[in-house]
């Protein structure tokens, strides 16, 4: 079933959830400005249901959205939250919930078989900024521009996520759009990018991280959107025990992306927020990947993006290799 | 020679190393005699640069060569004073084999029984691995320092009837000969004494000095068993010697008769 | 390098295994160089991946974790996790650019005083050839 | 501001000798919160801990920091000294400037360098030491002994004798132990059986002390004083509740089997008793020689047991056990015939070794007593014993020497004379080690008035000849070579760690040395002790000992059990996890991680403005906390701390360390 029609069921949802007051809002997606993007948009009133939209710009990663900043009354049971959920959504409200962060009763899932997100960045290169629609086909993606209609292929515009994802259809949604049968993966993670880092030499890699460290804003906007990163009050931003230093002073960064880097080890869902909201487009997929591999490799977990009752970091196997011998031949 | 006919006949190629040199003989006692080290370190070397691993007939080589190896491949400073001394790289890349662990590695005792002639239709025979073979045994492991069995496959492949006797491990006297015959023939006949008492008919050894001793002692004891070299066994066993001696190659066919 | 310089090592040791193991090499005498500095934790469960980081920030030129065999820990499970935490940090170590040489991880008892002393032997000389270490390093 | 006391001590040339002490108690001065800093020859000493005491009023000190020898020794000598003059013990932190400095770097200029980082670094930890008081837990005032042999009876005597509870579990069908085995013993020559079996029958008797035969302990959780011990009893198919111990079924039973309570010379049958004074004395039947349990057949013994005790469904009984402490006395075996091929034992029926030739020995013995050679029991009349038969030898046996075979073999040559007075005793020795009392009388009398020949050298080889065993040795004292054509020969074999000692030490989570022995929590201050609490050690089980060394140990041990099962309560130290629940996310992934499941989820209820909200949050159980940390690293938003060694002292602790004397050029 094509997007625009799934689009209608899921306002149609959102109107009857709505009016029926069994949740007390939705977050869905909505016009975006025409850069190839659409927006997250909160939904408390029926009417407003007809904002929703369900296209291929609908890249973003919502799930942290839900996440209630006041804990729970004592004695009162909140309505849930509504939430449009793609695969990675699924993915991120998962992690949230092994966290203890999020009971399966605080959210109503809508959830639908994405078949990949298109990258705003990515298209605005390519297709300068008038971009009024797209619609996906195959391993194609049309667009329509001010200049007329354009093709491209997946692999030219989709976001990074999209062409590692493998899973595209949220579990355990309340309600699921659309009935497509093809729900198998969309891309693979061949993590060539961090093949390509392990091939320098240890001064080039260092020099790669320093160049890109030394734009980070200590923003924070990284952790603020990973469902990995739900901590109360974050570590490094603690004042007593003074984790990190207040100064952006080159040591600072690597402390601050080392450690945050190692506290999703195994727990990052690889939904790319974290690049794709970085003011200054460090590479920080690059990080996690890497350790999401290393995980792979020296404790065989196989899908270590996927949520699980133990955490690889969380377990041990009596028969675990000693990852810092060098046996090894990294290239 | 023959060692060279039967291993080809065994589908093996032995290349000589050209221009080799002695191979130290005694590996060093004294952990500071590095110049000792030189010859060895140099027919390790050259056989490195000939690109292949090195195979010797004799135990007394094996034990200098192998322990050498081990050496240099674990003492960064001793390999930089002998390369520095050979002028020749060589940081223990290559394997050192004695040919009895060619034939029960790489053939196989049980390929050889395939391929046996004239099979020695059961003399009894004393293998005698004398001590290099075997000790210092972390280094050697070559077989159990006490209980070695190789030899024993090796006859029984053969076709002959290995006997073991609890001198086939005792040292024959090895270089005393140099300095004191006597106690080399002692040492000597008392292995001797001792295969003859387990009803050997033959005696065979891997090693050139211990069969120079025991030759040696042998002329003092009445119908010792006969002293044979493994390779002249192989050689026999697998026909070539018959071919070596037609075009002249061997000089006379030193096999005992059996009595 | 300058003769005078020696590296600097910050070792977490875990006090029943090489904490004790560290006692023994001095019980026995042992000569090893003075470019190590232990601090003493329960475990090597305890050492916290950013203590590793910190050091390296304010000035270590080489960090050693050492704990129990597996099997041997006085907690049973401690230096399991460790293992998989480490390696897991050492690899990431790299990628950021660290040397290999100077991050270490070993298991050492408290019976091998003279294993201690060779770790520590081997991380000076190889430390001593790769120089200071500059990177994550705090610019005073 | 904190007020803290460096006291640097000389340890007489110990650190002095290497250390500059002045200039690091000077360095100690300047720290920033250091207002006293002194250095003393021996702190440790009387006058050492009184100059401590004194400071810490006069100065009204607030933490102190010791620079002296490692923790391992004095931490708690100087902890209790600041504890009297009125100071939180745990405000006192150790700078092991002695094992880790002085002993081990020659460079002076460089070990007074380190020490002084080091004082830093133990300043530092310090200054972020909070005052702390142990927390109080309950105790199983019950002990458990592994091990029924002399040194495992005499720890469960001792205890019960006390009047605590003991479960004594010993692997095979009886006590005794070694001792059971022996015939005479060193240096009284006190026969064996007349001084172990009435202790034996004391054991059976005590009403404290429950016996656990055939067991095995499979597995231990709980920690000091509430240890939980799983047991494992192996089917004796026998009801020992029924029987009466008659033994007509070992009479009337076909088949029999060599003993291994003989070292094989003697046979035993598949239904019966080890050795005659056995206790329990109970039959047991040995599953794989029993014809009936093998193939169906025979059943003689069900037949014709008077009390129908032949059982033979029984099963294995699996139970558990609280207990408060646990004592170790698995004793030892000997060195097999793997290590001895250039003796021919194993393959030589006339080479043994020394147990069997204590069973030879013993009166209730496989040959009454009577010295026979094994091969054709002929009454030999040249005996060889080989001392140091895989001790002492690195290469192919055990590097140390196992203490008590001179002993044992001077036993044996004197033995032989009394049994064949013209026969001759061989004994090849490298050094005689006889430093108990009466012992070196006794090994001389060996000597004169015996006859033993002691030839100093070693034995190269031994092998059979026409009959005759050959030992070809060397006397290194008349220069020349031996060889003894021999009828027997006795090897005076390696002592070992009982088999299955390593693996019951992962159970316990007790560290052994690569020898296989248990360590004890110090060498020579607490040998009856091991570093985990409430596990103590008696006899060959921590390296050969003989007899009296075990008793003493024994007793030694049990005094131990005594003094913690004194107190109602156990004190348990303070330094476990602490959670801060304003920071704690209640993720909970800590759980996991915690080797003692000792952290549980707790329904937090705060008031946030005008509503009372609740939250999930992690809280750690003092009891079974026994502060090892993992989860203080799995819990990232750093709620979970580890009490004296937190987060902020390790991270000190670093800076002070890396504190950048000189920057890189």
């Amino acid at each position: 079933m094509s997007l625009k029609n799934m689009e209608n069921q899921l306002i149609a949802e959102v109107k009857e959830l709505l009016e029926s007051g069994k949740v007390r809002g939705f977050v869905g997606f909505g016009r975006g400005y025409g850069m190839a993007e659409s927006v997250p948009v909160f939904i408390t009133d029926a009417l407003d249901a007809e904002k929703l939209v369900l296209d291929p710009f609908c890249g973003m990663t919502i799930a942290k959205y839900v996440l209630e900043r006041t804990p729970q009354a004592v004695g009162q049971t909140r309505r849930p939250l509504g939430i449009l959920a793609k695969g990675c959504d699924g993915l991120a409200l998962a992690r949230l919930m092994r966290d203890r962060r999020l009971q399966p009763d605080d959210v109503y899932v809508v959830g639908f078989n994405c078949r990949g997100m298109v990258d705003a960045k990515k298209v605005r290169a390519r297709l300068g900024l008038k971009v009024s629609g797209a619609r996906l086909e195959g391993d194609q993606v049309h667009f329509e521009t001010a200049e007329g209609p354009v093709t491209l292929s997946k692999d030219e515009c989709l976001l990074d996520k999209c062409l590692a994802c493998e899973n595209p259809l949220p579990e355990d949604c309340q309600v699921l759009l659309g009935d497509d049968q093809d729900t198998g993966p969309v891309g693979h993670r061949d993590y060539a990018g961090v093949a390509n880092l392990e091939a320098l030499s240890p001064d080039e890699r260092y020099r790669f991280w320093t160049r890109q460290f030394e734009r980070c804003l200590r923003c924070f906007a990284c952790r603020n959107v990973c469902s990995a990163c739900n901590c109360i009050t974050c570590s490094l931003e603690d004042r007593e025990v003074e984790w990190l230093g207040k100064d952006t002073q080159l040591s600072e960064q690597f402390m601050f992306h080392f450690t945050r880097a190692y506290h999703v080890a195994g727990r990052c869902v690889g939904c790319g927020e974290c690049e794709r909201v970085c003011p200054v487009e460090i590479p920080l997929m690059l990080l996690n990947e890497k350790l999401m591999r290393d995980i792979r490799d020296l404790f065989g977990v196989c899908d270590p993006h996927v949520p699980r009752e133990t955490e690889p970091l969380g377990e041990f196997n009596p028969e675990d290799p000693e990852g810092w011998r060098e046996e090894d031949e990294r290239a | 020679m023959t060692a060279r006919e039967s291993a080809r006949c065994l589908g093996i190629s032995l290349e000589e190393l050209e221009d080799w040199q002695c191979c130290g003989a005694v590996f060093p006692l004294a952990t500071d005699a590095i110049i000792n080290l030189a010859s060895p370190f140099r027919t390790l070397a050259s056989a490195h640069q000939a690109g292949a691993d090195l195979v010797t007939l004799c135990s007394g080589c094996l034990n200098v060569l192998r322990r050498t190896n081990k050496l240099v491949a674990a003492d960064a400073e001793i390999r930089k004073k002998l390369e520095d001394f050979v002028e020749m790289k060589y940081a223990g890349e290559r394997k050192v084999f004695h040919l009895l662990e060619v034939l029960r590695d790489e053939t196989g005792f049980d390929q050889l029984q395939k391929k046996v002639v004239h099979p020695l239709d059961d003399v009894t025979v004393a293998p005698y691995y004398g001590c290099l073979l075997l000790r210092p045994a972390e280094d050697m492991a070559f077989d159990h320092p006490d209980k070695p069995v190789i030899m024993g496959e090796f006859l029984r492949a053969l076709g002959a009837k290995p006997v073991s006797y609890p001198f086939q491990t005792e040292c024959c006297g090895s270089y005393l000969s140099v300095s004191s015959v006597d106690s080399t023939r002692q040492a000597a006949s008392a292995v001797l004494k001792s295969a003859q008492a387990a009803g050997a008919q033959w005696l065979v050894t891997s090693c050139p000095t211990c069969l120079y001793n025991l030759e040696l002692a042998a002329e003092s004891l009445d119908e010792p068993p006969r002293l044979v070299y493994f390779t002249q066994l192989l050689a026999h066993a697998l026909g070539v010697d018959a071919y070596l001696e037609e075009n002249g190659a061997l000089a006379k066919n030193v096999m005992p008769e059996v009595n | 390098m300058s003769h005078d310089w020696q590296p600097r090592i910050v070792a977490f040791a875990c006090r029943w295994c090489t904490y004790a193991g560290a006692d023994l090499a001095g019980t026995r005498r042992m000569d090893y160089p003075a470019s190590i500095r232990l601090i003493r934790v329960p475990c090597s469960g305890r050492v916290n991946p950013s203590f590793v980081v910190r050091a390296f920030q304010r000035g270590a030129d080489g960090v050693l974790v050492a704990g129990c065999h597996p099997g041997d820990c006085h907690y049973i499970e401690g230096n399991l996790f460790t293992r998989r935490r480490y390696s897991l940090v050492k690899r990431l170590l790299e990628y950021l650019g660290m040397e290999p040489e100077r991050f270490r991880v070993e298991w050492i008892s408290a019976a091998e005083g003279a294993r201690f002393a060779q770790v520590v032997k081997e991380m000076t000389e190889d430390i001593s050839q790769l120089g200071p270490n500059a990177k994550m390093r705090e610019q005073l | 501001m904190r007020r803290i006391g460096v006291f640097v001590c000389s340890c007489g040339l110990n650190i002095a000798g290497r250390v500059d002490v002045q200039k690091v108690t000077d360095a100690a001065a300047g720290i920033p919160g250091v207002v006293h800093s002194e250095n003393y020859k021996y702190m440790c000493s009387e006058p050492g801990q009184n100059l401590i005491a004194d400071a810490i009023r006069q100065k009204r000190l607030d933490g102190l920091v010791v620079a002296a020898c490692s923790p391992a020794m004095h931490e708690l000598t100087f902890r209790s000294a600041a504890k009297l003059a009125g100071l939180n013990p745990y405000m006192v932190q150790m700078a092991n400037i002695r094992e880790h400095c002085s002993w081990v770097h020659r460079d002076e200029e460089q070990a007074t360098a380190k020490a002084t980082d080091i004082v830093r670094a133990a300043v530092e930890k310090v200054r972020r030491d909070q005052p702390l008081e142990p927390t109080r837990i309950p105790l199983t005032k019950k002990a458990l002994v592994i091990g029924g042999g002399i040194a495992g009876m005499q720890s469960a005597l001792d205890i019960a004798d006390a009047g605590y509870d003991v479960v004594l579990v010993e692997k095979d069908a009886t006590i005794g132990g070694r001792m059971a085995q022996l015939s005479e013993t060193f240096p009284t020559l006190d026969c064996a059986s007349c001084i172990l079996t009435p202790k034996m029958a004391e054991v059976a008797r005590h009403p404290r002390i429950q016996l656990a035969m055939c067991s095995r302990v499979t597995q231990v959780a709980g920690y000091v004083g509430n240890f939980t011990v799983q047991i494992t009893q192996a089917p004796t198919y026998v009801d020992w509740e029924k029987c009466i111990g008659c033994m007509d079924c070992q009479e009337r039973c076909p088949s029999r089997l060599p003993s291994e309570f003989d070292r094989g010379l003697g046979k035993r049958k598949a239904i019966g008793v080890d050795f005659p004074q056995a206790v329990p004395n109970r039959p047991v039947i040995k599953a794989d020689h029993c014809l009936y349990l093998q193939k169906g057949r025979c059943g003689i013994c069900e037949k014709i047991c008077p009390v129908e005790a032949v059982d033979f469904q029984q099963q294995e009984k699996v139970w558990e056990e609280e207990v408060g402490a646990i004592i170790v006395a698995t004793g030892f075996d000997v060195l097999g015939a793997e290590a001895f091929a250039e003796y021919g034992y194993g393959q030589y029926p006339d080479v043994i070794d020394s147990l069997a030739y204590e069973r030879l020995n013993s009166s209730s013995g496989p040959t009454e007593g009577v010295i026979r050679r094994p091969s054709d029991g002929e009454i030999p009349k040249e005996v060889v014993f080989i001392q140091c038969a895989g001790s002492r030898d690195p290469d192919k046996g055990k590097a140390y020497c196992s203490k008590i075979c001179c002993m044992y073999t001077a036993k044996h040559a004197t033995l032989y004379r009394h049994k064949v007075p013209d026969g001759q005793a061989y004994i090849f020795y490298m050094d005689i080690r006889a430093g108990g009392k009466g012992y070196e009388e006794f090994v001389q009398r060996a000597v004169e008035q015996d006859g033993a020949l002691y030839l100093r050298g070693r034995v190269s080889r031994v092998y059979e000849e026409d009959g005759k065993i050959v030992v070809k040795g060397v006397d290194t004292l008349a220069g020349e070579n031996i060889e003894i054509a021999a009828d027997l020969v006795v090897l005076a074999s390696a002592v070992t760690p009982r088999t299955g000692a390593r693996e019951l030490a992962q159970v316990l989570k007790v560290p052994a040395d690569q020898d296989g022995f248990y360590n004890e929590a110090h060498p020579k201050l607490r040998p009856v002790e091991t570093v985990t609490a409430g596990v103590y050690l008696a006899g060959a089980v921590a390296g050969p000992r003989d007899i009296p060394e075990a008793v003493a140990n024994a007793s030694g041990a049990a005094a131990k059990v005594a003094v913690l099962f004194s107190n109602d309560e156990l004190e348990n130290e303070p330094l476990i996890a602490a959670v801060d629940e304003s920071k704690c996310s209640g993720c909970l992934w800590c759980v996991p991680v915690c080797p003692f499941d000792a952290i549980e989820e707790k329904e937090l209820i705060e008031r946030v403005g005008s509503k009372e909200v609740t939250r999930p949050v992690a809280t750690v159980n003092a009891g079974l906390c026994q502060g090892c940390g993992a989860c203080s690293v799995a819990c990232r938003d750093g709620a979970m701390n580890l009490k004296g060694f937190t987060n902020e002292q390790i991270l000190a602790e670093v800076e002070a360390l890396c504190l950048m004397t000189g920057s890189p050029e």
